[in-house]
């Protein structure tokens, strides 16, 4: 795609419990975008939200939502799902031609208000795997986990790399207020374990957190910034439900959104193009599947990448600069925290998680248990 | 921007109180099945996918991807849209917006509800919760009679409120409440994929019923349905392709203001009956659509109508009369089905409400008698050319418009 | 009814657990208001930018989105907006007694409040017609929602 | 002014939202079936994939499922997980160690999700042979096939 949808600002946060009500996270946020890109609620045509009612234990809960963003008596939906779907459907919007601007706003609280692992856990099968009780969000991703390693001859220990590979990232990043002072492979791999192989410190955190986002039209995006940053192409993709039917050593699905993003953005060689990438992997081997499925690598190779340095800060394609959701996982907001990021290394803003000087970037979200659906999207400056 | 058609419409089966004999995604299954049959497309054709619901009325989480297996859409981009009432018509425009951005030709919108797998009145207090045990903690009396707050209106809600507001400022009585009541059910009586039917309905025998809080009787206030509804969008050269009959996508708009009702925390309770996001969502549909005057140019509505008074209420703010009008045109038998303007000729949310297919029903519903293609003897014989479907919901706030042609829309 | 029935196949339990979660709730506004109302009066907030008054006050203005803190105090007199009068409690058994609930648009506020009207034909009752507040005696109120007895005629 | 974090209310709601799930006809007959101690599956036309649970469609094949086949009650390991937490309301709390495998039966095409008991976790395998061990006294039909474990 050409340029004709751009990001031209971000603003997000994300902790353990930011002390804020989901109101006012969700006006802090706005008011803050606002505030730096010089203007007012109404130079924004449409709203998107993404949050979830499950997580924000309400019904419609947008419905105290869009008064905080400054939605009122102006055009406003909801996306329930993660961020990135928001900023998708934003993108299709402007394309439409209705609409010149538009303001994603994804968040959640389930640092304080509840626990991250209900979104997974009320998505299930209630006729079935709820009745059994077996399956939740820890122990699907357990068998994945298990999965993966085991296709790849890698013992459980390897997990505690990769998992301190991105926690480490993540304590240099001033956007992630959790306390990752210090980690390393022995931290890591002294924590308990919750399902093996995975340990605690091998899986997301809960985390408060809000994104919100402005996308504009061509002719919009270069009255309101300098350096916009262009949606170059997205695809989505969905697995079967059923774990049992799936490969759980691959992403179908993952692969399958970024086969049809990078047919949108003329990507033809994304291992050689793209230049960064922001990933949500949920747990420490949900990252080297998702650079698989990504094209970043390619299929089992990823472990090598990482010994090798392939994806570190310095290195020719960084994965998760920022500490990855691995760090911090705003449910609901994690996918558009990735582009968010991805916005701030194309333009050169990163500060201390500055990777080199980025082209081309992709970014990613994904919903349900074991990655059952992904959503890709590219960035270029 | 390109013209959008709607060229297929599925609908489960039935829509009732209880589907005892199927699970939520067999029964979702059931309206995608019909709609593949109603324009002959098969899911090799369908490029994208959006899906509706409340899921908190069934406590299952983005059900799509519980359902997905079942709703032909393994391996395709499924977008789950959220807004309360007007879900159904929100995930509706999702879809619409998918094709008109030149990147999808054809996109299914799923919705559905099960409410006998839940309970209604308790997932809409969900809305609130939090701020209704905040405060009965500050002193607040839901039973007794005193001080702030009282019942405000039980059951139906702050709906009452809305309605008495309506009633007085379109001079309207209670007794048109119970015609439009009257004439929804005995439309319903005529559509198969209706719930609440009687072909006998009178004013009078609504009139019979008990007031639930002055003025909303029962006899004025939707069931909870089990159902599912399911419509097909094609871009312009494959409708051309797909369809004999299009319905033409003439324009959309989505309007909310802040909810007026129920929060009784921060300050935020204004006129129920205002619907300025109703005024503004027509007025950008009503620019977008070329239509200069609503009043001559629509031909048929759909209204969204929890609660009878409503569609009285939102003809008004729609601009399809005067205020003070809608209640002479019922009179005057205007609105009938084969009346000037036929308003809820399907006989409404009020006849049939599962919730996330309610406002998408109204725009299928616009579909088919711009086709021609209403079964049972609810299509209106008029020459349908332009056709106003809305939506309403979240609490009290949401408004959402389509406009739909039998041609489509030169740009 | 036209229920059609294939077979009723069986059902199995299921929860939204709404008491595992730890809500919050903004309060300041609310706080302010039942600090007043010990005295006897309502204070609201308004907002700098537009003027608009809310009670109980948001700690920002919507159509401004602005954070607001002006306190405000408002009439205990105002006028009826829209009302109802319920026939069944919260669980749908019939109420003695039909119970009249107000909107109120005190003077000097933008927003409404909701309160109830009691000791009246519920028939007479009529959007426009002036009410006061009445409160409970000064000894009595404890800075809680209850401190407001109920609405009557001016 | 007081802190922001001492001006919000807290309130607690002391209610959970009830559901009642319909079964469709294909998990009714499923645990019909394990009452008999036969374990049901559907197989695609398609694909030939067995469901096991069944449903009643093949996503991958999107078509309607129909044939009903009897798989055996025991089969091989695939994978597995030792849990050494349980979730209740979201939250996780400690648990002695149990043993979850996905369990591939004779005459199906993918395995099913079971507990796995009376294994020592140091010696499970992919590969492994395990049998199912019903429970007939179970009041709820779901857990008759109680778990797996060594043939």
């Amino acid at each position: 795609m050409d340029e004709k949808v751009a990001v031209v600002g971000i603003n997000y946060a994300q902790g353990d419990d930011l002390g804020l009500t989901r109101e006012r996270l969700c006006f802090q946020t706005v008011k803050g975008l606002l505030v730096q890109l010089g203007i007012d609620r109404h130079a924004i045509d449409s709203f998107i939200l993404a949050s979830n009612d499950f997580l924000e234990g309400r019904t419609i809960s947008n419905v105290f939502e869009d008064g905080p963003v400054g939605a009122y008596l102006k055009d406003e939906t909801k996306v329930e799902m993660d961020g990135i779907n928001a900023v998708v459907y934003g993108a299709l919007r402007i394309l439409e031609g209705s609409y010149d601007t538009v303001m994603v706003v994804a968040h959640s609280l389930c640092g304080h208000q509840v626990s991250p692992y209900l979104q997974v856990q009320y998505s299930l099968d209630p006729t079935y795997d709820r009745q059994l009780g077996l399956l939740n969000e820890l122990s699907g991703a357990a068998l994945q986990a298990r999965s993966y390693l085991r296709r790849n001859g890698l013992d459980e220990g390897w997990l505690d790399q990769a998992a301190a590979r991105e926690l480490a990232a993540g304590a240099a990043n001033e956007k992630v207020t959790r306390p990752l002072q210090g980690m390393d492979e022995g931290k890591v791999g002294s924590s308990p374990f919750l399902y093996e192989p995975l340990r605690e410190l091998h899986c997301y955190p809960p985390t408060d957190g809000a994104c919100a986002i402005v996308l504009a039209s061509a002719g919009k995006a270069r009255e309101l910034t300098d350096k916009p940053v262009w949606i170059k192409g997205f695809g989505s993709s969905i697995d079967s439900y059923y774990i049992t039917h799936r490969d759980l050593t691959v992403s179908s699905s993952a692969a399958e959104a970024a086969r049809r993003a990078y047919a949108m953005a003329g990507i033809t060689d994304p291992e050689v193009q793209i230049g960064l990438a922001e990933i949500s992997g949920l747990f420490a081997h949900q990252t080297p599947m998702l650079i698989e499925a990504l094209g970043l690598a390619p299929e089992g190779e990823a472990p090598r990448g990482f010994a090798q340095g392939s994806f570190g800060r310095e290195a020719r394609l960084p994965v998760n600069p920022s500490g990855g959701a691995l760090s911090a996982h705003p449910v609901c907001a994690t996918g558009a925290v990735r582009v968010a990021e991805a916005f701030r290394q194309l333009r050169g803003e990163a500060g201390a998680v500055q990777a080199g000087e980025p082209r081309l970037a992709v970014a990613h979200g994904q919903d349900g248990l074991c990655m059952q659906q992904n959503t890709v999207l590219v960035l270029g400056i | 921007m390109r013209n959008v058609a709607i060229v297929g419409v599925g609908y489960c089966p039935v829509f009732v109180s209880k589907r005892n004999d199927v699970s939520i995604p067999e029964m979702i299954s059931e309206a995608i099945h019909n709609a593949y049959l109603n324009c002959g497309l098969t899911p090799e054709n369908v490029d994208a996918f959006t899906f509706g619901n409340m899921h908190t009325f069934e406590g299952v989480n983005m059900p799509h991807l519980w359902s997905i297996d079942h709703l032909t859409a393994l391996g395709k981009p499924i977008m789950r849209i959220a807004t309360g009432g007007t879900t159904g018509m929100s995930a509706f425009h999702c879809a619409y917006y998918h094709v008109a951005s030149g990147l999808y030709d054809v996109v299914m919108t799923i919705t559905f509800e099960k409410h006998s797998e839940g309970d209604a009145q308790v997932g809409l207090a969900g809305i609130i919760t939090p701020e209704i045990m905040t405060v009965l903690s500050l002193g607040i009396d839901l039973t007794g009679g005193s001080g702030m707050g009282g019942l405000g209106g039980g059951s139906a809600g702050g709906i009452s409120f809305q309605a008495t507001s309506y009633l007085h400022h379109s001079g309207a009585g209670i007794e048109h409440i119970d015609a439009q009541a009257a004439l929804e059910r005995r439309n319903a009586a005529k559509n198969p994929y209706a719930h609440l039917k009687d072909p006998e309905c009178t004013a009078e025998k609504i009139a019979q019923t008990p007031l639930v809080s002055y003025p909303i009787r029962y006899g004025h206030i939707c069931p909870t349905t089990d159902g599912a509804t399911v419509c097909i969008l094609a871009s312009e050269d494959k409708a051309a392709k797909i369809a004999d009959k299009a319905a033409w996508i003439h324009a959309v708009a989505n309007c909310t203001t802040d909810a007026t009702t129920g929060n009784l925390i921060e300050g935020l309770i204004t006129d129920p009956a205002e619907q300025m996001s109703c005024q503004l969502a027509a007025k950008r549909a009503y620019e977008r659509a070329g239509i200069e005057d609503p009043r001559k140019e629509i031909d048929l509505v759909e209204i969204y109508n929890g609660f009878a008074h409503q569609t009285l209420m939102f003809l008004e703010k729609l601009g399809l009369c005067e205020v003070g009008e809608a209640h002479k045109m019922l009179e005057r038998g205007e609105t009938e089905i084969d009346g000037r303007l036929p308003v809820n000729a399907s006989g409404g949310v009020v006849s049939t409400n599962s919730i996330g297919t309610s406002a998408l029903n109204r725009v299928t519903e616009c579909a088919l008698q711009i086709m021609g293609k209403a079964e049972g003897g609810h299509q209106v014989p008029k020459k349908v050319r332009k056709a106003l479907a809305h939506g309403w919901g979240g609490l009290m706030q949401y408004n959402t418009v389509t406009i739909l042609g039998d041609a489509p829309l030169k740009r | 009814m036209s229920e059609e029935k294939k077979q009723d196949f069986r059902v199995v339990p299921g929860a939204w657990e709404l008491s595992g979660y730890n809500f919050r709730v903004e309060g300041r506004g609310m706080r302010l208001m039942m600090q007043g109302m010990k005295e006897g009066k309502f204070t609201g907030i308004r907002c700098g930018s537009c003027g608009m008054v809310y009670l109980p006050g948001p700690f920002y203005c919507r159509k401004c989105l602005v954070e607001i803190e002006e306190p405000v105090d408002v009439g205990d007199h105002g006028t009826i907006r829209s009302f109802t009068a319920t026939m069944s409690d919260i669980r749908g058994n019939p109420l003695p007694e039909p119970q009249v609930t107000l909107m109120v648009q005190l003077d000097g506020c933008d927003s409404w409040i909701m309160g109830v009207l009691r000791d009246v034909d519920w028939r007479e009752v009529r959007i426009g017609q002036r009410v006061k507040v009445k409160w409970r005696p000064s000894e009595e109120r404890t800075g809680s929602l209850q401190d407001m007895d109920c609405f009557e005629y001016e | 002014m007081e802190g922001l974090m001492e001006s919000y209310f807290t309130p607690l709601v002391p209610m959970d939202f009830g559901y009642q799930y319909r079964l469709g006809a294909y998990l009714e007959r499923y645990l019909d079936g394990l009452r008999e101690r036969k374990i049901l599956g559907v197989r695609c036309e398609g694909c030939g994939d067995v469901m096991v649970p069944p449903r009643m469609y093949c996503g991958k094949c999107r078509r309607k499922l129909e044939e009903w086949i009897e798989v055996k009650d025991r089969g091989e390991l695939v994978e597995f997980t030792v849990g050494h937490v349980i979730m209740s309301k979201g939250k996780l709390s400690p648990s002695d160690p149990y043993i979850i495998g996905l369990v591939r039966l004779d005459g199906a095409t993918h395995p099913l999700l079971a507990r796995i008991q009376g294994v020592e976790v140091s010696s499970l395998r992919p590969g492994m042979r395990l049998r199912a061990h019903w429970n007939e006294a179970a009041e709820n039909d779901y857990f008759v096939l109680d778990h797996f474990g060594p043939e």
